[in-house]
């Protein structure tokens, strides 16, 4: 629809198509109805209080569909309140919404959607639904929990962090941290990004790059929002940003605001700590922990030395008092068998001595009785022998006297008297006594004699007789 | 680097706590493992409470008394 | 004199205390042994106290220092 | 007189007292054996008192060093 | 007259003692070996006497001695 | 007369007794050898009294002697 | 007339009284024998009675001497 081509043709005035158009609109859609669509642009204009929003439909990211629309001041303000009371977000970029609307044509302004009214509740439904298959998509790429795993460091002394440096969040945090009472010295380098709305997926998706660019020079990285109270963090449901943040190589902590509904960021943040001044607390409370474990150290040396030092000094006690009680034992023990061996030895010499003294006592005795005995004996045997002797002697003698008793006797009876007595005579011839009478002749005088006196006789007759007879 | 430094001072100072604390260290090392504790703690102290910079100054001087490593 | 060790002084007085319970110290090296369990122990209490000393000024100079707190 | 030791004196005293038990030790030299079982336990006494002056002196010495500050 | 030993002079003693027991000794001999014995027994008692006073000396000296204690 | 022993003396008396009691000693010897015998006797006694008296002298001076204490 | 002893005074009268007995002293002869034999036993009876005399006074003497004590 060129100038040039004006000559042959119904030539149409612009306002004239604009009022078809506007009729034709006005008759193709004559009452409001419920639309669908995302806001790509919100375009408030708090000034005036109006909203123009720039409305597509996307599929698979890419804009099918395009539509301007308008909320005027005098709605806006009640669905902005209801939507945010409902959805915990205010309007705003990139949010689906299902709202009714009133599609007019405008001479002058063209195509606009007049919105009356939006439907929080699909927007809330479609929130999670986006949030649901956020999870779920990370949950299946198995990341969800990779930055929980990532291990923390003893100190997180060197933090990254991603905020708005005008931002109370940011200022709250960062007088947390520095003027910590413990005099914990932290590093902090800020790195500034937008925190809310569509723009803050790209921007933190942004900064995080950077810092893993730099990933040897910090410790962990803290998401710092403060101030923007609990709207715009359905960005933090964003499946890029929170893919970014579960798999970021530092621990990241999340300081980003109260919310009844844990955004997929927090969840997939090694620690979520709604408020900065809980993150900074939390980052503190690191640092006592690594103080206590020190502190502890400290004293445990303190103690562990003390016992150390006690229990040899007691060992010394030990010993001085086993010395002391030992040796005196010892030196007891022999002083006890000494004086045993003194008195031993005084026993045993006078048991020696007695002894001694009682062999000599029986050699006495044997002395004192055997001599005198053998005397006694030997005057015994002397008296014996004396009296042997007038026995002998006087045995003899008598002996003698009766022997030669005997011979007088004997001598007696022999006697020629006591013979011649018994009627026995002797005959004599010459004086020669007659033993023979051959020897005599007859008529011899022979001289007898008898006892008494004597006779001469005259031989008369020999008788010759033998000897025998 | 000063990541490792000081929490393998701290597993450092740890082991040689547990060490006295099991009785398993001499009289005679006593004070050398006491001192060695306290290096440790330093260097510990030192991530809590100095600056980076001052912490790498530390650090760089404790490397050249005695190295960490045994 | 210290030339020994504190362990080797505990040692060597340990044996003479052995020495002692088994009665195997005979009476004339007893002054002896309690002179040299003497000497061994004033060795012992002298590294002891040296090393308490060190050791103490060491947990004083660490405490002395910014203390920890929690 | 000390360059005998105590076990030697013991030693010999043992053998005294017990020749005396056995009666092996002939009168004559009785008073000689007596004389020099008294001068062996003399010595002994001797020895054992001096060991335990010693002893003491020694233990009183190590009592009296300073004590370790407990 | 101490010349002769206890021990000797108890030989001979035991000598005549049994000698006249066993009635050995002729009367004329008598008078002298009791003589003998006497005197044999004296020079005995003399020598045991003297050992039980020095025995006694000895010991009670050794009481004397300041005991040690116990 | 003392130059003969007791001894011979008992042998002469016992021989003249044994002599009388074998009826070998003529009467004419009879009176001498009682007179002999007599003699001897009397020699005889007087030894064995004078032993006595010695014997007697000897062993009270024995019991005399002051005796040992027990 | 003591010339003969008492032996061959016995000796003779033996002689003469076996002589007489055996008969062969002739009656003329046998009153000179008897007479010699009466003679020989006055000789003998004198000195039995000589010895009797003296023997008693020797024993006489020897009981009167003063008896050893017992």
């Amino acid at each position: 629809m060129t100038q040039e081509s004006s000559e042959n043709r119904k030539i149409y005035s612009l306002l004239e198509v604009s009022l078809g158009i506007r009729n034709a609109v006005a008759e193709a859609f004559p009452s409001h109805l419920w639309i669908k669509a995302e806001i790509a642009k919100l375009n408030y204009y708090p000034k005036s209080g109006h909203c123009y929003p720039d409305l597509v439909e996307k599929q698979n990211g890419i804009v099918e569909a395009q539509i301007r629309a308008n909320i005027w001041s005098g709605q806006f303000m009640q669905i902005n309140q209801k939507f945010r009371a409902v959805t915990g977000e205010p309007l705003k970029d990139g949010l689906k919404i299902l709202f009714l609307a009133r599609i007019g044509y405008h001479e002058k302004y063209g195509m606009a959607l007049n919105i009356v009214d939006i439907e929080p509740s699909f927007t809330l439904g479609e929130m999670a639904r986006e949030k649901l298959a956020t999870i779920e998509k990370l949950k299946k790429e198995g990341v969800f929990e990779e930055n929980k795993k990532r291990p923390f460091p003893l100190l997180p002394k060197r933090i990254a962090v991603i905020s708005v440096e005008t931002s109370k969040g940011f200022s709250d945090f960062v007088n947390v941290i520095q003027t910590n009472s413990w005099g914990y010295e932290f590093s902090i380098h800020l790195f500034p990004a937008l925190l809310q709305g569509e723009g803050a997926i790209r921007s933190i998706g942004q900064q995080l790059r950077e810092i893993e660019n730099r990933m040897e020079e910090f410790d962990v990285v803290a998401i710092i929002r403060g101030g923007g109270g609990d709207v715009g963090l359905n960005a933090y449901d964003n499946y890029s940003l929170s893919k970014a943040v579960a798999v970021f190589p530092l621990p990241v902590i999340t300081g980003i605001g109260h919310s009844t509904n844990e955004t997929v960021v927090q969840m997939v943040a090694f620690a979520n700590k709604i408020t900065p001044t809980e993150a900074a607390h939390f980052l503190i409370q690191q640092f006592h922990n690594f103080s206590v474990r020190l502190k502890t150290a400290v004293e445990k040396i303190n103690r562990a030395s003390t016992k150390v030092f006690d229990e040899e000094k007691q060992k010394f006690s030990h010993l001085l008092r086993f010395f002391e009680v030992h040796t005196k034992n010892l030196l007891s023990r022999e002083a006890v068998e000494l004086n045993l061996i003194g008195k031993n030895l005084g026993r045993n010499v006078s048991y020696s001595i007695q002894e001694a003294d009682n062999r000599l006592k029986t050699l006495s005795a044997g002395l004192l009785q055997k001599p005198k005995q053998t005397l006694k004996d030997q005057q015994v045997q002397l008296r014996n022998i004396t009296r042997m002797l007038g026995i002998q002697v006087r045995q003899e003698l008598n002996n003698s006297t009766n022997k030669l008793e005997s011979l007088q006797g004997k001598l007696e009876l022999l006697k020629p008297e006591n013979v011649l007595k018994r009627g026995y005579s002797i005959t004599y011839y010459n004086n020669k006594p007659v033993t023979d009478a051959s020897v005599l002749h007859q008529g011899q005088t022979l001289h007898t004699k008898l006892h008494r006196g004597s006779v001469e006789v005259l031989v008369e007759k020999v008788n010759k007789q033998t000897k025998d007879e | 680097m000063n990541k490792i430094s000081y929490k393998e001072a701290m597993e450092k100072l740890e082991e040689i706590v547990s060490g006295l604390e099991s009785d398993e260290i001499p009289v005679d090392e006593l004070a050398a493992k006491v001192k060695e504790a306290s290096r440790l703690i330093r260097i510990c102290k030192s991530v809590l409470y100095e600056t980076e910079e001052e912490v790498n100054k530390v650090l760089k001087e404790m490397q050249e008394e005695k190295p960490l490593e045994e």
